[in-house]
Order: structure tokens, then C-alpha cells, then sequence
């Protein structure tokens, strides 16, 4: 049974790679090869966010094909690995993520329309409600790690009990600023959790042509830190490991890097055409993976799903996104003051010159 | 002859110095199945192989530094950097051990490399995809810093820097990728580094420009010659080694200048044109020397862009206040 | 009071604002135990513990990075780069994310840090050691580049940098750093950012320089007055936001300025200033703009350097030629 | 035996760190507890570049101190780590080494007089003869690394059997470039050796507050590399980790990583004051572990040393070294030729104009 689960097609030629320590409690069929971490209510809770956050993606597509988004990087089969570690978080727990994390940063408060917003080109969409503590997400690959580190060791130094959860992909651990960032909390023993997603793709490079390392949790090894290796499709133990490491970080011990497999289902962004690199039966083979059947098979055999169920938090996800829609496009586009009031905390002379050509 | 975009000309570009010399190599991310992400690298990998185009780790760092590398042990490769905004991480790079080896070697070592970057903004792209910071490579002695404004201009320059003996940041102004197409020679040519362009000679005032902004300038010519007013357009082509006795011819002619460029204006490289200009032909100034540039603000997403791009309608209006002055 | 080195006026400052405010740090390579390679955090942390002195791994970014995500959270650190050399690896995090984050976020998130980094040459150090690129930080919308040339200015401004709002790239000339003593108040003040020091006042000519060139242009203007020539000695102390009307009211009245840098000549700051001058105040003008700088060569090491440092008879000589002109 | 090699103190607090897996092949008292790599003949010729090289080092210091050398960065105590490494490699092999690496560099080719001129502040410094392919000591910590990467990934393109070796320190490898560099070794499959001398220190801060892994040596794993720790300061350990790495490089293996674990003895730099931040009983101890009177014992054992011998080694040495003093001093100062006629391989004409203004 394990066997099976941790063997993934991956790569551009859609090898065979078989992961034995990777962490899975769910199986394919929903059943369970583990102990569930959650119980039952909230297992159906973080369905409806998986539904959700789907429903959000899928119109991302399809507003930026409309022209109503400027870019738009589908997350598409990694729901789970956003899902569930994001719902091991404290909601005053800070987050740095990537254009990709949509579902990470509104389990943690980041509103809907704010992330539209960050997608339609409004420099409003990295600005989330006070007491939401996730950053704008991160454009430049590899960068925000460190951010995370910065701020959970402030966090550390001012004596709470906040830790940070930064987002990255498995191209982006090739960057020397993910190096930089590892090395630092694995010295200052920051209250940092290290996610990466392992989508198997860096735009159009496969996961193996980025590092040369078996598994991407190793590397955690190389800064005394903890690494560990999960099934990024199995809401349950992406949930269960992040949680781990949350509990750690927050007793002092440091921090930890999780690599949740997973599979980018999507192109790149909606301006990449995957056609080019890999082969399309590897998005098919994909399919059988699919993080949110998985739960939705083990509601099933719990006894906690039917179709009418399935069809309200549809409706209620697809009227919650709609709504988000309607509140972004509603707003009016950046003003002059929104663009030159945003360089420094007060606008300076200079500054202020040019502010007032533009609004002379 | 074939009638090819600036983009289809550096493909055209690459493709030429892959086949004419066997130590050309391309590397960078993304660049060889899918081309590139603006497809300038599009069909090369088949034809050159996976040794000659060569996909990377996302790491700018490390692929100007083995770049580099290659450089000094004879290769002459072509790096591409993503986005301009993605060139910083190898700003260290670039600065400390690219434009430096031959000095600190004192001809022992050197590095015949181009660093391609897609740079500008002006079409609603994402954060950091926008970026005209080509005053930070102009300032670094031993680099030479070009920027191609026409598809002619492109494939001549490409293979210029990629024949060059000293690396080359090689700017490509995205807005221009693919606006118009235009003949250029099949084959082997060059334009020299180092050579302004007149694209359009005048009498009343010079306008002095680079990259993307030609576009706006070009336009700013018209109105201003239906207006009676006889523009020079000065497309410099190469920010260093700058051309100066282009420029300062220009301005002792006109008795006027305007310097464009997308840039933030503080500290961009039009202030260096204008200096020079006060330097050299203070005494033909009939106004003062005109900057038209971006505000000084990160350069606005999307829905907010157009406010900060220079305009045609800025460029006539400060041509006009030289001849009013 | 006390006599003070400029250095001495800066551990100072650092250790007022240490125990000023509780959200103050210091974090950099060698700051704790050695006290900085040049002892500028000297008996900080043994004063105020390796908590708030944070001695790092010899990583750039990384420190710049994690002090960004410290302000982020709501502390004030204060980066140490060991040389402005080695401040390229971490130029992406300081233009890309320290420098917009107020921007990107539309003021919910913000980075009050501050960078100090050692500059200039003139001591015959070695490679990498000497350098003075504040052009690439000056054009860089969101950063305030401050640069103190006298002992109190520097613990004035090192503090007023402390409390901004917003992030300042900290110049440190190092030629300075033990050159004079000077009174120096006890305590906590502040020199306000964005305001130049007119050193000395003139109606010749004007002297526009920033840092180490303080010093030279100090002693030109000795050699000037002694030969009846009355120059005014313009001290920027901040590039950016930079101080335009007092350099403009300066030029404005003396009709002559000679600008003056250590950089390299072509795309300095020192162009920046040039191009303003001719922008708003060519009519005052009764002669060219004299820009005197570095050669736009590598700074030289030891043996060589002494020809690459623009000297006071090179200054002397440029003011000359503005009133000969 | 083996234990007690493996033992050494390091660190700001001098504590004792065993790292039961370094390889080891001459104890303290200069006895084989493994097979020596080479002949006795090679032994003697290698003792020998050991005294020049620290004849060159102690004069460095000297002159530093005398003002006749700008900068100066003692190697004390890491001469095996240098001459061990650089005799595993074929002459027309590539190296990029660092301000501290001297002894390697002159090992491959790189004369005692340019080594000074590049300490005494002559661009003249960084240019090794023709044929000599070792590039200018770096200064910049941990950016060179990549440079290796790059210039033998060229020559495994070229189809040639030529490898690059880069000497680095302890405190390079928390750069982002070092990640970068390793990263793509092991992607490419370059033919590099990465040798970091591990001498306790970068500047001030121990090595164990530079990273939190164990070892540097473990590092390797990340990248898909082999890794390996020896006793710097034992010749022979360290020449056959190098040599096995060259050969698998040569090989078509792939890069290595190799741990030579020394000692820095001096300070810093001459300017570098090492009684702020380190226990002189560190010194002391470090004495014990000299890497040269380990192989002085060894030839002793073997019948292979004596005082004459000596006696002459080191005369020569010393004549050698004043002859590369002199020869370095009687050099004129770099002309403005050399500085404007450098930048480019011909000078631009503004830069020309310039150069007319400073000769003229
Ligand atoms: C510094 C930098 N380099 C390059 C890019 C262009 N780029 C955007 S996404 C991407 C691939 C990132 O891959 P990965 O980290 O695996 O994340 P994923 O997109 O798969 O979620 C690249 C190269 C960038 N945004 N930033
Ligand atoms: C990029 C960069 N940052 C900082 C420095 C200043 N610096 C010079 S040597 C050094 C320590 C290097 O330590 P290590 O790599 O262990 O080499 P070692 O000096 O011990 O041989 C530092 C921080 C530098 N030269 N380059
Ligand atoms: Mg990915
Ligand atoms: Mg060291």
C-alpha cells in the first residue's frame, strides 16, 4: 500500500520515482494507512476550504483568459499541500509566500478579492486587512525565504510565541538566497517553517534537472536542521507534519523543512503552454492523485459526505468567489497619491514636485 | 532579406553565431524546450543540442557565474537572464568578477560573454517584470552596456557583443519585441558597439533616446514635424562606451536637447547625457536640457502603469518649452 | 561634549539608540566580539548582550534579508555590511524588497532599517575594499542614501536613520573615519535627513561633493580663498531625497559649480546633480558644470591608487576653468 | 589512535569536537595508520614545498608588518591542507583559490613574486604566466566557487580531460554562491573539486556559529555530491581525498566536496587581532597538530630526514622566497597604461580622452 502511494511520475520524461520515507496517511482511495490527525468536523472543514480555494483557482484561469487578471499562476492538485498546512497555523502566526500560495494566504486571512486584486496589477493587492500578517506574495523566486526567518526571529528576540511559515517551490531552492535562509535558522534556531511545494516543475524544468539530490527534505540536513518528506496530495499528513513543526518551532527547537509532493496540474502561468516540455500522460496519471477526491473518498467512507452536502459547499464556495470577484472589480484603479504616497512613509520634496505634475 | 521582428531578429541573431562559431552556447532558465519565455531561444535546443543550449537551476547567480566561468576558459556563452528584474541576484557577479577579470588579471583572463535581459515596462506585466535599471550597469567600468531599438539593429548588435572581446549587458526592450517587423539581412553582420543611430535628422532640437522609448520619441518627431518643428532623433544604441561626439554634435546643430528615457529619473542615465551636454556644449544651449522620464517610483502594475510611462504628448511638450525658452 | 572621530561618533550614536530603543539591534559579520573590522560596534555587546549585537555568517543577502524581515516584524535593525564592496550579493534584497515593500504593500507593511556600509578608498586596501557606487543606490526609489562627512553629522544622522520610517542605505567614509575629532554633543539628536550643509560660504563658485571628497574640496576651497577666489563648499550629506534648492540657491548666486566624486565619472551621482544644475539654474550659469571624479577605470590598488583619486589641485583647476570661462 | 587524531579543540570556547569519520592517514606523531598515498621521494619533494611555503608565508607577515605588503593573510597551519591538495593535480589543470590559498596556487604554477605583487597592491599581482591556468587569488568570499563550476563544465564541453579545483573557507560556504556552485556541479556533473579548508574561523566567528550541520562535509548530500571530511593537516590525507576526487572527476563522475578540517594559527589578517574573540590556549593546542613536523616525523621514521637535509631544505627555501621578494620590489608601479589599458581589451574613446588627460 505504501509502496504504491509513494511512487509519482514525474519529471519530462515521466519517470518512475519512488520516495519510500515520504509521509502519507491517506491513501488514494481515501482510506486511511495512518492514525487521521483531525477529527471529523474538521476534516469536512477543511474540505469546504479545499473546494473553496479550487473554485478560486479555476476562476483565475478563467478571469485572466478574459483579460480581467494581469497574470494568473494556477495551483491547480496542490490544494492540499496549502490547505493543510496553513490550517496547522495560529491565526496570529506570520506567512511569507509566492504568486502560487493563493490558498495558503486566505486560510490565514488574506481576503479573496485582495488576491485578485494582486493579479489584476493593483498595487492594493498586497496590502491584507491589519492583523493579517502574510506578506504581498513574493514575485522574485527564492528572495522571501529569509524574510520569514527575519521576522520569526523578531518574533523569538521580542520574547512571543509567533512563529513564520514561508511558501516556496522546488525550483526556488536553487537560489542561493534559500541557502542563506536555511543556514540562518538553522545558527539562530529561528521558529521557522521551511514549506516547500514540490510540483515537480520550475516553469518548464523538471524537478530533477534543478538539483541533483534525491529528495528535496535532505537538504535540510545540511543546516542541522530537521527535513522531512510528505505525500503534498494527503491533506492529512501535509497537515500532521506542518503541525509538528509548528510545535517545535513554537517550543524553541528550531526550524524544519517539509517537502510536500505535489504535481503542477496547470501550465506555469496562463501564458505557458506545458504542451512544449512533458509529456500530457503525466497530467492525466496527475489526475489519480487529485488531493481533494481523496478527502471527499474518506468523508465518504466516514460516513460524512453526500452528494447534497457536496453540492451546497459547491454553491456556497462558487457565491463566496463570485462575491470576491465583484468586491475587486468594484474598486476604482490605483489613484496618482496611491503610487506616490507608497515610496516613503511621507512623500519627499522631490517627490512631491513630481506628484504634482501628474495631478496639476 | 526577411522581414522579421526585434524578437525573430535575435533569434536570427543566436541561431547565426551558434552556427558560425562552435564556442557560442546559450544557458539560462527555461531556454531550451520552451524557447524562453519570450520564445527568442524558440527552436534552438533542437538544433543545436542540449550542450550548446543549456537549461538551468533558477539561479541567476550561478548562471552569470559559470557564464563566466566558461567565458574565461575560451567558450563564448550567451546568458539569458530571465527579466531584467531577475538580473539582481547577479549583480555581484556582473559587477565584482564579469566587467573586473581583465584588470584584476591584467589581460590574462577575460571574459567575452553577453548577458541578454528583457527589460522595460509599459505592458502591465507582473512586480519586478518591468524594470529600466540600465543606469546601474552603465556606471561599471569594464562592462559595455547596448540596447537595440530596431530588428535590424538587434541581430546586427547581438552578434556584435557576442564577437565582442568584453562581456556585454545586452538589453532587449520587451515593448519592442514583437511591435514591428522589418527586413534584416540573413547571415553574418554587425553593427558596431559604441554607435549612436540618427533616425531622423532635424534642426531645432535633438532628442536623445535608447530602448523602448524610441517608440514614444519616433511619434514626438511626427507631431512635432507637422508642427513645423524639425526634431533629431538620437537613438544611442550603446549607453557605454557612449557615443558622445554623436550627442554633442546633435546639440551644437539644434541648440536643444531631450533626454527620454522609462527610467526613474533621479540618478538614471539621462542625467549623464544631460551633464555631458552641459560639459561639452553648454555654449550652443538655447534652453535648458529637457529630461522626460519615469516618476521616481517603483514603475506601477498594471492599472496604474500608464501614469507613470513617458508619453509622446510629454516628449512634445517638453520639446516645445527648449524652443520656448 | 565630547571629542570624537567620526568612527567614535558613530559607535556612539549606535550605542545611544541601543539604549534609546528597546526595538534597536545591530546584526552584521564580526560586530560582536572583534567589534567590527573597523571597531565601529566596539563594546556594544558586551554592553548590550549578543541579542541586540548579532554576530552573523558570512552571508550578504542573508543579512540584509533577515534585518528586512526583523523591521517587517516591528524591530530596528541595524545592518553592518563589512565593506560597500560586498554589498552587491545582497543588492536584489535591498532594491527588490527592502526598498518597495512600503510600496507593494501600500503602507501595511514597512522596513525601518537602516544598511551601514564602509566606503571609499584612498588607503590602499585591497580589491573590493575601495568602492563607491552610491549612484546604484541613488536611483533607487524608496531607499534614502545618507552620507556623513563630519563627526557630528554622523552620530546626528546615524540617529535621525535609526528613527526613519523608512529604509536608508548608511555611507561610511572611511578615509574619515579617523581623520579629525570634533565636539560631539552626549545624547540623543538628530540631523535631519534630506538637508545639505553649507560648509563654507562663497560667491565664486560653488563645491558641490559628498563623504571623503569633503576633504579635498575643503582644502581647495583654503587654496582658492588664498588666492582671493571666495568658493562655497556644498556638503550633500543625503543623495536621496536629495536637497535641490540648496544646491540651486548655491549655484543660483555664485553662477559657477564645480561637482566632485570619488566614483567613476559616467553615471555617477555626480551627473545627477549636473543635469539639475543645467535643468534649473542654466541661466546662472556662466560656465560649464565641471564634474570632477575617479577615472572610469576599476579603482586602483595601493601602488596605483594615488593616480585614480581625484586630488585638490584637480578641484582647484576645475574651479578655475569655470572662472576663466 | 584513530580516536584521538579525530579530536580537536575549536571554537570560541574551545571545545573539543570528535569527528569520528575524517579520514586519517599520519597521526600526531607522525605514524601511518593507513597506507601513504606516495613514495617516499614525493614525500620528501612535498616536505619540501611545505618548508617554502611556510618560508613565503612567515615573510608575508614580515613585510606586512614592514609596510612593504598592503594586506596580508597568514596560511600558518594550513600548509598540508594547500600542498596536499595541489600536488593531486595534473599541471594544466584549473584552479581558483583565495587571498589565504598561496601555497596551492604556487603548487599549480603561480609565482612567489606575483603571489607578493597581488599583496602589495599591483593589478600586476593577478597575472600568473601563460600556462599557468590559476586564476587571481579571490577576495570576495564564496563568489569564485561558480567560477570553477563554469570553467570545467567548459572544458568537459570541449571534450577535454582538464578539472578545476577551488579552495574556499568555512565561512564562504554560508553564502548564496556557494549553494549556486554546488548545485550546478552536481546538476551538470562537472568536473570540479570543491576544497574548503575548514580552519575554525571567518574572521572572528567560529565555525560552529557559521552553520549548525555537523559537518561541512555532509553538505555534499544536498547537491547529489559526494562529500568527505579529512584531517587537513595530515599530508597524506588529504593529498589521496584529492587525488580520488581528481581522478572521478577526470572520470566523468562529477564534482566532490572535500573537508580538509586545519586550523588557522595566525590571525586573520596582519591587521586582525584573534585575542578578542579566542582562548591563546587554542593556539597552543594547535601547535600539537602541526602539519608539517607530522610529515618531518614520518620521513625521520622512514630514515628519510635529517639535520643536514634540513638544514638545506630550509636554506633554500629561504634564499627562494628572498629572491621573489626582491624580484616583486624591483618592479616599477603600475603605469596609467596599466590601469586605463585594462578595462577593455582596447580603450574605449571616452575612456582614451581620459587617459590623454592623466598622461599628458
Ligand atoms: C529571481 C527570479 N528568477 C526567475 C524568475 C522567473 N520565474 C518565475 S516562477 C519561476 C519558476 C519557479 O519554480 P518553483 O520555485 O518550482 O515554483 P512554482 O512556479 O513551481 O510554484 C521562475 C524561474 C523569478 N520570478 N524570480
Ligand atoms: C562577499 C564578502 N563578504 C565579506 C568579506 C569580508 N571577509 C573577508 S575574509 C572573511 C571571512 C572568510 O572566512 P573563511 O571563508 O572561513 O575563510 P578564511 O579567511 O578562514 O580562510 C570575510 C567575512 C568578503 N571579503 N567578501
Ligand atoms: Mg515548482
Ligand atoms: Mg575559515
Amino acid at each position: 500500500m505504501k509502496d504504491i502511494v509513494a511512487v509519482w511520475w514525474f519529471g519530462g520524461d515521466s519517470r518512475r520515482v519512488a520516495w519510500p520515507n515520504m509521509r502519507n496517511i491517506l491513501d488514494l482511495e481515501g482510506r486511511l494507512v495512518g492514525e487521521a490527525p483531525i477529527d471529523i468536523e474538521t476534516t469536512r472543514r477543511l474540505y469546504r476550504a479545499l473546494i473553496e480555494t479550487r473554485a478560486y483557482d479555476k476562476k483565475g484561469t478563467t478571469l485572466q483568459r478574459q483579460g480581467r487578471l494581469a497574470t494568473y499562476a494556477p495551483l491547480l492538485g496542490q490544494e492540499a499541500a496549502q490547505v493543510g498546512s496553513a490550517a496547522a497555523l495560529d491565526p496570529h502566526d506570520w506567512m511569507v509566500a509566492t504568486y502560487r500560495d493563493a490558498g495558503a494566504m486566505w486560510m490565514q486571512g488574506y481576503p479573496w478579492e485582495v488576491l485578485l486584486l494582486s493579479r489584476s496589477g493593483d498595487e492594493r493587492g498586497g496590502r491584507p486587512p491589519v492583523h493579517v500578517d502574510v506578506l504581498p506574495p513574493s514575485i522574485t523566486v527564492g528572495a522571501h525565504m529569509i524574510h520569514a526567518v527575519g521576522i520569526s526571529w523578531a518574533e523569538k528576540l521580542q520574547g512571543t510565541d509567533r512563529i513564520a511559515i514561508t511558501y516556496f517551490g522546488d525550483g526556488a531552492t536553487s537560489e542561493g538566497d534559500f541557502h542563506e535562509a536555511m543556514n540562518f535558522a538553522g545558527v539562530f534556531k529561528t521558529p521557522t517553517v521551511f514549506l516547500c511545494q514540490n510540483n515537480g516543475y520550475a516553469i518548464s524544468m523538471p524537478r530533477e534537472r534543478q538539483t541533483a539530490s534525491d529528495t528535496i527534505a535532505q537538504k535540510a540536513d545540511a543546516y542541522g536542521m530537521v527535513g522531512e518528506q510528505v505525500d503534498g496530495n494527503d491533506l492529512f499528513a501535509v497537515y500532521e507534519a506542518t503541525k509538528e513543526a509548528v510545535d517545535r518551532a513554537r517550543a524553541g527547537e528550531g526550524a524544519t523543512l517539509i517537502e510536500a509532493v505535489t504535481y503542477r496540474v496547470g501550465p506555469h502561468t496562463t501564458n505557458d503552454d506545458p504542451g512544449r516540455y512533458r509529456d500530457p500522460e503525466e497530467e492525466r496519471l496527475a489526475l489519480d492523485r487529485d488531493p481533494i477526491e481523496r478527502v471527499r473518498r474518506y468523508l465518504e467512507h466516514e460516513g460524512a459526505w453526500d452528494a447534497d452536502w457536496e453540492e451546497a459547499v459547491q454553491a456556497k464556495a462558487s457565491t463566496t468567489i463570485e462575491r470576491a470577484v465583484e468586491l475587486a472589480e468594484s474598486l476604482l484603479p490605483p489613484s496618482p497619491e496611491d503610487i506616490f504616497g507608497a515610496v516613503y512613509e511621507e512623500m519627499s520634496p522631490d517627490l512631491r514636485r513630481q506628484f504634482e505634475q501628474v495631478t496639476s | 532579406m526577411s522581414e522579421l521582428t526585434l524578437a525573430g531578429a535575435l533569434t536570427d541573431a543566436l541561431a547565426t553565431a551558434l552556427d558560425k562559431d562552435q564556442r557560442v552556447l546559450v544557458i539560462g532558465e527555461d531556454v531550451g524546450q520552451t524557447g524562453g519565455v519570450f520564445r527568442i531561444t524558440d527552436g534552438l535546443i533542437g538544433r543545436f543540442g542540449d550542450q550548446r543550449v543549456i537549461d538551468t537551476p533558477v539561479a541567476e547567480s550561478g548562471i552569470v557565474g559559470a557564464a563566466f566561468g566558461m567565458a574565461v576558459a575560451g567558450l563564448r556563452p550567451v546568458a539569458e537572464i530571465q527579466f531584467m528584474g531577475f538580473s539582481y541576484p547577479a549583480y555581484d557577479q556582473i559587477l565584482s568578477h564579469v566587467a573586473r577579470i581583465r584588470n584584476r588579471s591584467q589581460h590574462r583572463f577575460s571574459a567575452p560573454m553577453v548577458i541578454r535581459m528583457p527589460c522595460g515596462g509599459g505592458f502591465g506585466a507582473a512586480e519586478h517584470h518591468s524594470e529600466s535599471t540600465e543606469a546601474i550597469y552603465a556606471h561599471i567600468p569594464g562592462l559595455k552596456v547596448v540596447i537595440p531599438a530596431t530588428p535590424y539593429d538587434a541581430k546586427g548588435l547581438l552578434l556584435a557583443a557576442i564577437d565582442s572581446p568584453d562581456p556585454v549587458i545586452f538589453l532587449e526592450p520587451i515593448r519592442l519585441y514583437r511591435l514591428v517587423r522589418e527586413e534584416v539581412p540573413e547571415g553574418y553582420y554587425t553593427v558596431e558597439i559604441g554607435k549612436a543611430r540618427i533616425e531622423t535628422e532635424g534642426s531645432d532640437v535633438s532628442i536623445i533616446t535608447w530602448g523602448a522609448m524610441t517608440h514614444e520619441v519616433r511619434e514626438a518627431v511626427e507631431v512635432l514635424a507637422a508642427d513645423g518643428i524639425s526634431a533629431e532623433m538620437v537613438d544611442l544604441r550603446t549607453l557605454r562606451p557612449l557615443d558622445e561626439d554623436a550627442i554633442i554634435d546633435s546639440v551644437q546643430k539644434t541648440g536643444r536637447a531631450v533626454v527620454v528615457q522609462e527610467a526613474p529619473k533621479t540618478a538614471g542615465f539621462g542625467a549623464e547625457i544631460a551633464a555631458l551636454i552641459g560639459e561639452r556644449a553648454l555654449y550652443s544651449l538655447h534652453a535648458p536640457v529637457e529630461r522626460v522620464a519615469g516618476w521616481d517610483t517603483t514603475i506601477p502594475l498594471k492599472k496604474a502603469e500608464h501614469r507613470y510611462m513617458p508619453t509622446t504628448e510629454a516628449i512634445v511638450a517638453a520639446a516645445r518649452r527648449t524652443l520656448d525658452a
